[in-house]
């Protein structure tokens, strides 16, 4: 796999966000895949902010170990970004002598530096701005096409009218004339085969999965890293018969999902740690009236309000363990940006066949990263809810069935009246005390969830040999480019195990994927190594495990998984 | 609403057929037995049909009631009850949505929401069985208790102003607002009856008085009269009267026209499938 | 351990619960050691109610196997209890022919049935009450002296005034009489020791440890069956300069303890699994902000509302997992009704010496049950917070020290300034996004809580031998009470580990606690083995494991651990 | 309050005094720069001293305000700030207890307890920057947002009738209800400084434009005027004329004598060793 890694960065609205976007787009154009992801001050506005693009020959998942190409329009506070773009002795960096000198963070990588003036070229044309100089550059020293960055200036400025237009066109004509003697970093060959290709971030993604699955009533409060999902599903719902409302708090959220879905209607509401913590309590009573609710928490740095702009696997606890008394319900994650539309659409489809809460485990890293990938193959997953359509005399809700899953009366359906409750109650919904009534509630509720066929789908499975790596969520792209490249060195007797559906714990289908598997590696982005202790706590594993493990916010890096993962193997 | 028994052409129900079988937990003279026979009767009264009414409550001996009639119900949670009604209406604006629940319920853990249910005003009827105290869990003061009624966790009182339920229901928005007696079963079920035809968000507030833990609210029957004037549809008027009042004036206080939150469903529906096109290069 | 065993049941305010107090009072009166709970059924008020009371040579930690004595005023409901209040041939039932069959639930069990017209004898006497003819009756069968239910009878009606302590004994005279001819039960003979004697519940023992630790503020919001402890603090907390605020829900609770603890005053709540799940976030902020505070949950059956009058061991994971992010707290739970003193005590002197959040799990059995003890020794805990009473210029308030503990400045203190918060920060409390700070305090966090000398008290641990039963909370006095059994049936090799601090886990303590054990048994009240879970994810355990686990609401009794050790055990 | 630097006959502090050294991180041109200004200097007018002074505070960008200040600041979670510094200033009652926020902080999320705070009127200052948006969270409608403003997450707007603070805090039982303009610099510090000196719950809204997400808002400082009436005592009046002013009159609308909430310390305190002696038989 070839690719190519550019980082933007600039202050007090310099634009390098939109260069960013622009980069991908046009490399998009020119048969690459891509990867972009964002950082900002904490600045509400006009900070320094860094925009990563990654452009690659194949699909890729995660950041890169090392940056090509560094383009600092200022300096400002652009130390803070020192650590998410490690640049090295191959690294280029391009600035403008005006702007001062290279912070030392930077300097000391041994980089090698050219000059631009950036700023003065972008003064010299009329309106001009200095990250289109900055596009220029990289467009010539990438060869970006001036085919694909005039379509992308284009669509970009289409609103902007003629005139933006144009000072952006001369822009980038400057930048590249400037940049002409630079050597060239060539933009990966796009492997892309025909057909088509989408642009699209994590957060959308989980929206689109969820509207396909069947959501069509959302209740949510903003929240960073998650507002995109709701922000892009609000103009969306109400033409495919959904309504969005935008709730006074997390508490009424998740109980305006609970009235709706008791109403018959798939519910779902997208939040952070935050918001999580505070719908646990609305979350213990969709398990014991088992009305179904997909609740999407985008995780970021914690604990409480952490490090709301930056990426951690630091939920996976509440998620499986927060509810008080014994509450059993789903928690997946997606594995890549991709993967957040199928994980999203399945969540809904798993929610409505269990009539349980799901709750998928995203992070800032996949909801904010924007990627280009192949169109995805529709996904043949509906909603469909287990109605008692036509309830009988004797009809009762939670019923005693084989399953688990009883038939749920829909307000409107004659004679299917009941109460539904957070007290424990009999098969009919009446609240009753009695150990008996309880120990089969709990075990129906327990039932329902534990012996549904979940198929393949519950982890993705890749590779051979009597060794395996295990992990979850957003680390898994790192993992398997660090595997990728491990092949390559030959090391090519390691499995590696990404768990899609985190609970219910399957142990068989673990047994069955690790079988003959002597040691494992759990790696995971979390301080207390929370998925290493939950593995622990569900599943039989090998005797011989080690986890790595560390906080966030820095992503986990293909590089320094192939060190670890080299120096574990024992091959 | 429109899709009536009577509008069908169907058996008319009696206020019987809106009952459970289930026998109240209720103490023997609680006011909220009178409640639910007062809903009973005014749903039937509407001609409306037990299917295609529900019942949201939280928790405490007055959000027991979902259970005892015989629509679909709801006893979720403490305090959140007038949100589970607010996405089940959102989501089925056909069904006739009622809330009902206490004092404690609705303005001490829920108070929040009351706001913004007003504020919203999505076609919600809510019946709050105001008794002045936390009946369920034993006597401890709720908002609008008075300050110096003595209780164990707050001994020789609360020393706290009383919540004003319908002047905060005014200030924030609400589009009906009445005070009813739950001794005055004709007059409650009058006032339930228009709150439920009222478009938009209604409050009704029912004295009902807590036999065990408030003996003193017997004496409410003598002290209940019928408002001496007619109802207004100016919210200051209204606030201005009810903050200077008793608090025993029942009756419609305040009746506005503010439309009810629009819920925009689109009649062309598109596929679902079609939404992944704006993400195609 | 000799011990007696009554039951009184009867409906619409009969007065059973009266009944039961006294025959508790009485017995502790004539030396005997005692337990006593009760059971309602879903009436707020006037449904049937048992009392269930058990006097002993010893003091006992679980209720019995086996009621040797059942009085039923009447049947009303009773079949309920059937399950609460096992009885068997050896059992004695004495009922009012007056109020019908009795149960077949009860029927069946071969109990020796003794007729007694209860209501016919009350009512010869003036304002006589069926309960005071009970009492009369169990008094002649007992062996009650006529001076202890004198005494006791005196003190309760001491408000009610002489006629109606003339006809509460005149009634109890005639009960005796009617039961003059019945086959005695004797009281045990008491074995207590001399010194002094208390009657207290656990719920008040938590109360009263709370403030011998330092509690000075409370705020809480009312749940069952975790109000009593705030009723009796309550009037208590203004006589040691103290105060309790009722607040409008259980989040401004947990907010406001946060606010008086930054200004330096101990501070808890006392809650139950519903509140408890809305403090959860709350909880967050005073572990990033490292504020001290004590949140008790008395656990009641769940999920959701669940059975609020029950009890069950079910809101571990939440009290150890619940939080978003990484945040260690610390996680207690009493073992007995008198370990509610201790464990309040001791987790106030923790949270406080640590600056952080405790949560201490009782549950409705410890709370609500009453016991006759020993006065408890006076212990030498008390809270003593690391406060920076002389803040230097570069005072920082989340300084890196060694422990991990930081000096904090209260409100008040010159030259202390700072702004706690829950973004990630600083040494000096400044907002940080970087992963080095990240990384810095999430360390800081952890290691203080995790290196802390939590000394002995982490655990109770009793026995020899090659096997352990490993066991936690209110399950603990029945475990207790089988091993003791078992000891007399000669099984010795068996150790008992009741964990006293549940997080953080303590490995090396329990490794040595462990050693030399082969196999081990874990014991607890919860349908999905939480607590085995746990102990699995964070402790080494011997391979040879089993877990025998159950729902509430039905307590853990001897009797039937007997039966699960005894063919567990390999001796 | 007593205990003040002049009081003491220590020198008197200075605004610059009472800022911490860090740079607020708000965009260029945020009225909050203003707030923060105003509270500095009415801290220095009172002749406080900052370590007897603490700024509780919730999630947003006014809510920043806590570390930009030299004073205790407590930047807590979002919308729980009223319940954080009620618990301090009933266990610390010497301490002057200033409680800051946005409008989605102490409406939206907070609304439960901003009720309950009116109502208990323990001696605490709330300071809320309403900008009718989320200006943390990127522009969505906060409780204050006109109905009709359009956003991305509610197209077209909410459609919901705005929440009304004053209105709100009046029926509530606030104390001392007042209204500014960050622009007018010295109003907003005469009613600071009121609302601190008066003993109860005081609140004061200020109108503080949010120049990223509302540039529509840079015309208040047309729009803004004082009110034309003096203070009054009678809470319906105040009620009356907030509910039908167009939300521009500044000044301080209501100002009341109700007792603060009561917090019995025992000058005489036991030993809390003999707490058990109850239990003993
Ligand atoms: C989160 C939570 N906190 C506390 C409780 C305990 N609780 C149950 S009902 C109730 C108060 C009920 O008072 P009110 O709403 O006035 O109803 P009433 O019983 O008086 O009719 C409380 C505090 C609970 N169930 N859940
Ligand atoms: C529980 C929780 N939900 C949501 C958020 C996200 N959030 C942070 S600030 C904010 C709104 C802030 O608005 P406002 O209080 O008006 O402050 P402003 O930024 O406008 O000054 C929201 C929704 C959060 N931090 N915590
Ligand atoms: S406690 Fe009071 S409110 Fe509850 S059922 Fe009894 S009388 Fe009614
Ligand atoms: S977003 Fe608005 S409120 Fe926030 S700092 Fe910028 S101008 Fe101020
Ligand atoms: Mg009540
Ligand atoms: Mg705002």
């Amino acid at each position: 796999m070839k690719t190519l890694s550019i980082a933007v960065v600039g202050s007090g609205g310099t634009g390098a966000m939109t260069t960013g976007n622009l980069l991908l787009e046009a490399g998009a154009r020119q048969g690459c895949y891509g990867l972009q992801t964002r950082s900002v001050g904490p600045q509400i506005r006009g900070g320094e902010a860094a925009a990563m693009v990654r452009l690659s020959s194949e699909p890729i998942n995660c950041a890169s170990d090392q940056f090509d190409i560094l383009v600092a329009m200022d300096w400002n506070n652009v130390d803070r970004f020192a650590s998410e773009i490690p640049i090295g002795p191959d690294s280029l960096i391009i600035c403008d002598p005006a702007k001062g000198e290279i912070p030392q963070a930077m300097a000391k990588s041994g980089a090698k530096v050219q000059e631009l003036p950036i700023s003065a070229l972008a003064k010299q044309v009329k309106s001009g701005r200095d990250n289109m100089i900055a596009l220029g550059a990289i467009a010539e020293i990438a060869g970006l096409s001036r085919e694909s960055i005039d379509f992308v200036l284009a669509k970009q400025l289409a609103q902007k009218g003629e005139q933006a237009l144009q000072s952006s066109l001369e822009s980038v004509e400057s930048g590249r004339k400037a940049a002409a003697n630079i050597n060239k970093r060539p933009l990966p060959v796009g492997n892309r085969a025909g057909g088509e290709h989408w642009i699209i971030s994590g957060n959308r993604a989980m929206g689109l999965g969820a509207i396909r699955g069947g959501i069509r009533f959302v209740a949510a409060y903003p929240i960073t890293p998650a507002t995109e999902i709701l922000e892009w599903m609000a103009p969306k719902l109400p033409l495919v018969g959904g309504a969005l409302i935008q709730a006074e708090d997390e508490l009424a959220s998740i109980s305006m999902l609970l009235g709706a879905s008791f109403g018959g209607v798939p519910s779902m509401t997208a939040t952070s740690g935050p918001g999580l913590s505070l719908m646990i309590e609305g979350l213990g009573l969709a398990v014991c009236s088992e009305i179904p609710v997909v609740v999407v928490d985008v995780m970021r740095g914690g604990p409480s309000t952490g490090i709301p702009t930056t990426s951690e696997q630091c939920d996976l606890n509440i998620a499986v363990y927060g509810l008080h008394g014994d509450a059993p319900h789903l928690v997946l994650a997606p594995t890549t940006v991709t993967d957040c539309l199928f994980t999203a659409q399945w969540s809904v489809v798993l929610a409505e066949a269990l009539q349980a809460p799901a709750i998928v485990l995203s992070d800032q890293f996949l909801g904010q990263a924007t990627v280009i990938i192949d169109q995805p193959e529709p996904i043949e997953l509906q909603a469909r809810r287990n109605t008692a359509t036509e309830p009988g005399a004797n009809y009762q809700r939670f019923a005693l069935t084989e399953s688990g899953v009883s038939p749920m009366a829909i307000p409107g359906t004659p004679g299917g009246q009941y109460t539904t409750t957070g007290l424990e109650h009999t098969p009919a919904g009446t609240p009753s005390s009695t150990a008996q009534n309880h120990a089969l509630q709990l075990d129906k509720r327990a039932r329902k969830i534990q012996e549904f066929d979940y198929g393949n789908h519950w982890a993705d499975i890749e590779g051979q040999g009597d060794q395996a790596i295990i992990t979850w969520g957003s680390t898994t792209g790192a993992v398997r480019e660090a595997m990728a490249r491990l092949e390559h060195e030959g090391i090519n007797n390691i499995r590696t195990v990404a768990i899609r559906l985190l609970a219910p714990a399957q142990p068989e289908k673990f047994a069955a994927a690790l079988a003959g598997v002597r040691r494992i590696l759990v790696i995971e982005q979390s301080h207390s190594a929370q998925f290493y202790h939950y593995l622990s706590a569900h599943y039989d594993l090998p005797h011989e495990r080690e986890v790595f493990h560390r906080a966030g916010p820095l992503l986990m890096r293909a590089g320094e998984l192939v060190e670890k993962i080299r120096s574990w193997s024992d091959s | 609403m429109n899709d009536t028994a009577e509008a069908l052409g169907q058996p008319v129900l009696k206020a019987a057929d809106f009952k459970s079988k289930l026998k109240p937990i209720w103490c023997p003279g609680c006011g909220d037995y009178s409640v639910l026979m007062v809903i009973t009767k005014a749903l039937a009264a509407l001609c409306l049909k037990p299917e295609n009414v529900a019942v949201i409550s939280g928790i405490g001996c007055s959000s027991r009631i979902p259970a005892y009639s015989s629509c679909y119900g709801f006893h979720g949670v403490h305090g959140r009850a007038l949100s589970a009604a607010t996405g089940l209406k959102v989501a089925r604006p056909e069904l006739t949505v009622l809330c009902t629940g206490g004092d404690g319920d609705g303005f001490s853990i829920g108070g929040n929401h009351f706001l913004h249910a007003c504020r919203r005003n999505v076609d919600i009827t809510y019946i709050v069985m105001d008794n002045q105290v936390y009946g369920m869990t034993k006597g401890q003061a709720s908002p609008t208790t008075d300050p110096d009624w003595d209780s164990v966790l707050t001994p020789g009182g609360s020393g706290i102003r009383p919540f004003q339920p319908l002047v905060i229901a005014l200030a924030s928005g609400a589009n009906f607002v009445a005070r009813a007696f739950s001794g005055d079963t004709h007059g409650t079920m009058e006032m339930i009856i228009e709150a439920i035809k009222h478009p938009g968000f209604s409050f009704v507030q029912i004295l009902s008085p807590c036999v065990t833990f408030r003996p003193d609210q017997r004496e409410w029957r003598q002290k209940v009269r019928p408002a001496p004037v007619p109802t207004t549809d100016d919210p200051a008027r209204a606030a201005r009267r009810i903050m200077t009042d008793d608090g025993f004036n029942l009756g419609i206080l305040y009746r506005g026209d503010r439309p009810p939150y629009h819920i925009s469903y689109r009649d062309q529906i598109e596929d679902a499938a079609s939404l992944g096109e704006e993400f195609r290069i």
